[in-house]
């Protein structure tokens, strides 16, 4: 290899790492979003994985194979919890408790000085690659388009257009909303053992609101129609602020005006295209 | 035989009381109607039946099995389908997409049978789409399956719901008032197809408000008035009964008639 | 000291309970989690500030001044991001998401103006000495912050319950459909709705601005957390609701700092909302409504 | 640092490659700092004391005449840009050390991919303990919190304290490493620690927490946080009734003017640590000082003044390497013996600053740092 690419492919390896793990942070927001439901727990599930994958490597030295998988464990537990009660209430209410569950993760991390407390948790070895991050990319995309040309990705659009009517169709509405929000907790499980097994070092601090809405605006810019389409959000805001650079004071401005944009006016995402819900 | 039967069945909203110990029986392979002026119960009544709703007492069975606190969904399972008064198709789907919809409780494939696309889910799909496009056939609208739902005109969404609803040949059918907003040629051809619905073994119960379209269509008609039975019978009947045309007519109007 | 950690949550609840009556009347009658709620607060407090420092107003008349000005902000804030979701009958996660954008954008855009910097308003607007009760000691600004909430509290369930206006956003909240039928205009209503919860708000980020000297663009964002915690507890759309459970909230966070640890001050609110979301997820005075679908 | 730069970058990359000659004439060295973000204000001050000082070193060069090129990337205090920025200047632009990151997490996030390129890294600001272990490539001028704060707690002990509650912001690893530090120095000199009680760092209410400090009448309360908190508490301390006669000890975070701006009166009396003092009288200081007002139109702080003093070292370094390479630039770094505006400086052996000699006590009068008595 020419010493140059070498030198390209270093100084944008990190890029190219955010741009998996980002993508499957867009696929956990997609998959609670396809059946209407709003969870902002997406950065605390992440945190949540991050954290138990970080000590699994560090005081317990299990190989990679087995922490990867099991970082999710803590995640889907936590998702369970929050889950179970408030899926019968009204979307608004599991947002806001993802917000709670968020905040008091955060107090957790700050007050236990086994994880760090604010010092967080430095020296993760790197583990993971491109390799592990875009196969696990790829397979979740290949999933959730599967899973869409099916009557299980058809029950969701329908949950997502009108619950009363999907229900009456014979959709257990619940049922499937939990095992939304448990994927959704999987996957951004995932992206916090990989992104924490790839930049050596993790705060409390990284797993907050502002995260959240980030990997919100990740799904609304890119839309829910396909899965492809979350993953594109995804890149495209994980690649502005590294061409904006000089921007970095307005790149929130940019960051929120997307998001009210998208709502008022491209509902559908700028990836409008939708899938067909049929296999046959 | 009686395929649905409840039992002083009562709704209650926050003192108002919706439904009051009401019994009904429907016949299985009847066309039932139930009828009633605004606000007479109609609707919550379909909502209790069809799971929506909790009832505050009270005792729903379909074919001898108590339903009465199963969830909504379940009751596709137990055979029971229905459509909506505000009509409720999925528009951003597909026509075929929403038939589809309706045989959710005939696809048993699972999520490893469909991600490995395991023979049994490949059988299971193509038999769903064969199934829907038999629905569409017998609402006219087999043209159509390809387009959005969101394009149809509005007779036909109600057509394409009433489709979604059949598909999975339920046993029992409750439309809520089918025939709203449809001319008389439509409402013709809506009576003939609950008719061929019927006849393929589904037992249909609907509420409607266009009484000509009831008397000619419906085997039985329950009335319901301040969410009381007050009558119950044979449409012969029902249009003579004198506290059925004062509910409708008010009582003045009954008296003057019952002078005339 | 008990009596003083007392009088300290029953203050810090008060700016709580300040933060929270807005809040949860905008959805009350709006149905609309409005997130740039919090950026309110922080708006009526650079408004002040302005007043204060550069213009050289009194206190007293900065305060209403902000609280108006920050009225009119909503107003035009409702009108661009919620007008036209209200129109096309949009759920309410929509609301939620572009107010959630929409706050983003305007606390980074007020940073990136007014930069991160924490100010104060000038000293000698209310003067530093704290009065002293017996053992109690209460500052000028934390007695400042009981009197505004309680004439804030006052006027608004007046304008509730006695005048024609009260009735219609009472009617709105019980039921938007029967109040469109009562030929309630609508879309005047929510103007009128986000103007008084914008000078709520307006206020109440001058007096917190007041009390804890610190005012700095993303202050709003720390009281939105807490105020999330609150109008839940006392039940979302629950005036008095969120006032009792901000109340409550401020004394039990005092009494776990002062006699418990410190550092489980902002766990315990958190774990408080987790609690009742599990077993009164309609608020601890609120009617429970579960879907069945 | 601007789009098109950033489209540019493969053919940059190229062209650097093919023709090695263009840069030879100058030494590009890099720095990662916070510019932008809620803690911008330490990224600026660092950035504007590197700038000072490379424009008296670029008046004759280094290396016989050779400029030293500076590229200064933004880090918004996030982990992922900080690293985005550390590759970017490593891999790109190819410095031979960087300066910086602002903060001690920031840190730990770059240093390993830094050290793992064998590219020296010299802190100016990070203060948090473990910096230098991440490994032989990484270094820190900045004095950490354990040579700062013994100093002032003897003082205070000095002044007859015998008892002390300690205060810490729980949310942030500067605040957090400054409050072991001050657990640590409390319990070697005997002093008696009444209590510990936490905040966070964008906490505006901290009454709870005086309140009970107050009962337990201590001789002295330690506060470690960012001069913003730190402000807020001493002006809620002082109106909740801690009398003048309880002393108040800071950190490095309260070494800041705006301690006075926000707290005015009510700081009076604190004392704070700081290997550093504007009103130093030595020439070169008052020199630095007098330039520093010149350029910026506003007076110098601490962060500043480490990073001026970083920044002439870097040059003396590399001219004393005698070649712009990283591993003989990281060879000399250990044996500079250096004298600048916060006084002679070494590094240890662990490649952190050898003495703390040059540490003074400040107090509080009228709003501003004299040094205390």
């Amino acid at each position: 290899m020419p010493i140059w690419l070498d030198d390209f492919l270093w100084t944008y390896q990190n890029v190219v790492y955010a741009l998996g793990v980002n993508g499957l942070l867009g696929l956990s927001m997609y998959v609670v979003l396809s059946v209407g439901q709003l969870s902002l727990g997406q950065a605390a599930f992440m945190g949540l994985g991050a954290y138990s994958s970080a000590l699994l490597t560090l005081k317990l030295h299990l190989p990679f194979a087995i922490v990867l998988p099991a970082s999710t464990i803590a995640p889907v537990l936590f998702a369970l919890a929050i889950g179970t009660p408030t899926l019968r209430l009204s979307g608004v209410y599991l947002a806001i408790a993802t917000i709670g569950l968020g905040e008091v993760l955060r107090a957790a991390y700050l007050n236990i000085d086994y994880v760090g407390g604010a010092l967080g948790i430095s020296g993760i070895p790197e583990r993971a690659g491109v390799v592990s991050i875009y196969s696990l990319l790829i397979l979740a995309l290949l999933g959730f388009w599967l899973i869409g040309r099916s009557a299980i990705g058809r029950a969701m659009e329908a949950i997502r257009e009108d619950e009363v009517a999907a229900a009456t169709m014979g959709v257990n509405v619940a049922r499937y909303r939990l095992g939304a929000l448990l994927t959704s907790a999987v996957l951004a499980g995932l992206a916090g053992a990989l992104s924490a097994h790839v930049s050596s070092f993790i705060g409390p601090n990284e797993y907050g609101f502002e995260p959240a809405v980030t990997i919100l605006s990740y799904a609304l810019l890119g839309g829910i129609g396909s899965p492809f389409a979350p993953v594109i959000g995804a890149w495209i805001l994980t690649l502005l602020p590294e061409m904006l650079r000089g921007f970095a004071d307005l790149r929130l401005v940019f960051n929120g005006v997307i998001i009210v944009l998208a709502v008022l006016y491209l509902p559908n995402g700028i990836l409008p295209w939708t899938m067909r819900r049929r296999a046959a | 035989m009686t395929l649905l039967r409840t039992e002083a069945l009562s709704m209650h909203f926050a003192g108002l009381v919706a439904v009051d110990a009401v019994d009904l029986a429907v016949e299985a392979g009847s066309i039932h109607a139930l009828i009633g002026p605004n606000g007479a119960g109609k609707t919550t009544m379909f909502n209790l039946i069809s799971g929506l709703m909790l009832p505050t007492s009270g005792r729903i069975s379909l074919d001898g099995a108590d339903i009465t606190a199963l969830p909504a969904h379940a009751h596709a399972g137990m055979g029971m389908a229905r459509s909506f008064q505000n009509i409720r198709v999925f528009a951003s789907m597909t026509v075929l997409e929403n038939v589809l919809t309706g045989l959710h409780s005939a696809i048993t494939a699972g999520i490893a049978a469909t991600l490995l696309r395991l023979p049994m889910f490949r059988r299971q799909e193509q038999d769903a789409v064969t199934r829907a496009r038999a629905a569409l056939n017998l609402v006219g609208l087999a043209a159509r399956a390809d387009d959005r739902a969101a394009a149809l005109a509005y007779g036909d969404q109600r057509r394409l719901e009433i489709a979604r609803a059949i598909a999975g040949h339920p046993r029992l059918l409750l439309l809520d008032e089918p025939a709203a907003g449809m001319n008389p040629a439509e409402g013709a051809a809506l009576s003939d197809l609950i008719r061929r619905i019927r006849d393929a073994g589904t037992t249909v119960l609907l509420v409607e408000h266009d009484m000509g379209f009831v008397m000619r269509l419906a085997d039985r008609v329950t009335v319901l008035n301040f969410g009381r039975r007050i009558a119950d019978g044979p449409p012969a009947n029902i249009r003579r009964d004198p506290s059925v045309i004062t509910a409708y007519l008010g009582a003045k109007v009954a008296a003057k008639l019952n002078a005339a | 000291m008990l009596a003083q950690q007392l009088t300290n949550g029953v203050l810090l609840g008060s700016t709580y309970a300040l933060f929270a009556l807005g809040f949860t009347l905008m959805f009350g009658v709006l149905r609309v989690v409005n997130l740039t709620y919090g950026f309110y607060f922080s708006a009526g407090a650079f408004v002040a500030l302005f007043l204060t420092r550069n213009v050289g107003w009194p206190i007293w008349a900065a305060l209403p001044a902000a609280a108006v000005a920050v009225g009119a902000i909503a107003v035009v804030l409702d009108w661009l991001l919620l007008a036209r979701l209200r129109r096309i009958n949009a759920p309410e996660l929509s609301s939620l998401m572009v107010t959630l954008g929409a706050v983003l954008a305007l606390y980074a855009g007020m940073t990136a103006w007014l930069g991160p910097d924490i100010r104060r308003l000038p000293a000698e607007v209310l003067g530093g000495e704290a009065m002293i009760f017996g053992p109690l000691r209460i500052t000028n600004a934390q007695i400042l912050v009981l009197i505004a909430t309680g004439v804030m509290v006052t006027a608004l369930l007046a304008l509730m319950r006695l005048t024609p206006i009260g009735l219609a956003l009472r009617a709105m909240a019980e039921n938007p459909d029967a109040a469109g039928l009562m030929g309630i205009n609508t879309g005047r209503l929510a103007a009128l709705v986000s103007f008084i919860c914008g000078t709520l708000a307006g206020a109440g980020g001058v007096l917190i601005g007041l009390n804890f000297n610190a005012i700095q663009p993303y202050m709003g964002e720390a009281m939105m957390l807490r105020g999330f915690v609150v109008i839940i507890i006392g039940g979302l759309g629950d005036i008095r609701g969120a006032l009792i459970a901000g109340v409550l909230l401020g004394v039990i966070e005092v009494l776990t700092a002062g006699y418990v640890s410190s550092g489980l001050k902002e766990a315990v609110a958190f774990a408080i909302l987790v609690v009742v979301l599990w077993t009164r997820p309609s608020g601890l005075f609120g009617r429970t409504q579960i879907r069945r679908a | 640092m601007n789009r098109s730069h950033f489209l540019a970058g493969a053919a940059a990359i190229i062209a650097a490659a093919a023709f090695p000659t263009l840069a030879a004439a100058q030494v590009q060295i890099g720095a990662i700092e916070i510019l932008s973000g809620p803690a911008a204000a330490y990224g600026i001050a660092i950035k504007a004391g590197l700038d000072l000082a490379l424009d008296e070193i670029n008046q004759k060069g280094v290396l016989g005449g050779q400029k030293i090129v500076l590229t200064v990337e933004d880090s918004a205090g996030n982990k992922d840009q900080a690293i985005n920025a550390a590759r970017k200047l490593i891999g790109r632009d190819k410095v031979v050390l960087v300066i910086g990151p602002t903060l001690s997490n920031e840190m730990f996030a770059v240093g390993p991919v830094t050290n793992e390129r064998k590219i020296p890294t010299v802190g100016t600001s990070t203060t948090a303990a473990g910096i230098t272990e991440i490994g032989p490539y990484i270094w820190r001028t900045s004095l950490p919190e354990a040579d700062v704060v013994p100093v002032t707690f003897k003082k205070a002990q000095s002044r007859g304290v015998k008892t002390i509650a300690l205060m810490y912001a729980n949310d942030d690893a500067f605040s957090k490493s400054g409050f072991d530090v001050m657990k640590a120095a409390a319990e070697k000199l005997g002093l008696k620690i009444l209590t510990i009680e936490t905040f966070g760092s964008k906490d505006t209410d901290f009454s709870a927490q005086i309140t009970k400090i107050k009962g337990l009448k201590p001789d002295a309360i330690g506060i470690s946080a960012l001069v913003e908190p730190v402000s807020g508490v001493v002006l809620q301390a002082r109106s909740l009734g801690i009398p003048k006669e309880t002393l108040l000890l800071g950190g490095n975070g309260s070494n800041s003017p705006k301690l006075g701006e926000i707290a005015g009166a009510a700081a009076d009396g604190m004392l704070v640590g700081s290997p550093w003092f504007i009103a130093k009288p030595d020439a070169m200081n008052t020199g630095f000082v007098t330039a520093f007002t010149a350029k910026y139109n506003k007076a110098p702080d601490q962060f500043a003044a480490q990073a001026y003093d970083t920044m002439k070292i870097v040059a003396q370094t590399i001219d004393r390497a005698g070649a712009a390479d990283s591993e003989k630039i990281n060879a000399v770094l250990g044996k500079i013996d250096f004298n600048g505006v916060m006084g002679p400086f070494k590094f240890t052996a662990g490649r952190d600053p050898a003495s703390s000699d040059g540490v003074v006590v400040l107090e509080m009068r009228g709003g501003k740092f004299g040094i205390a008595q």
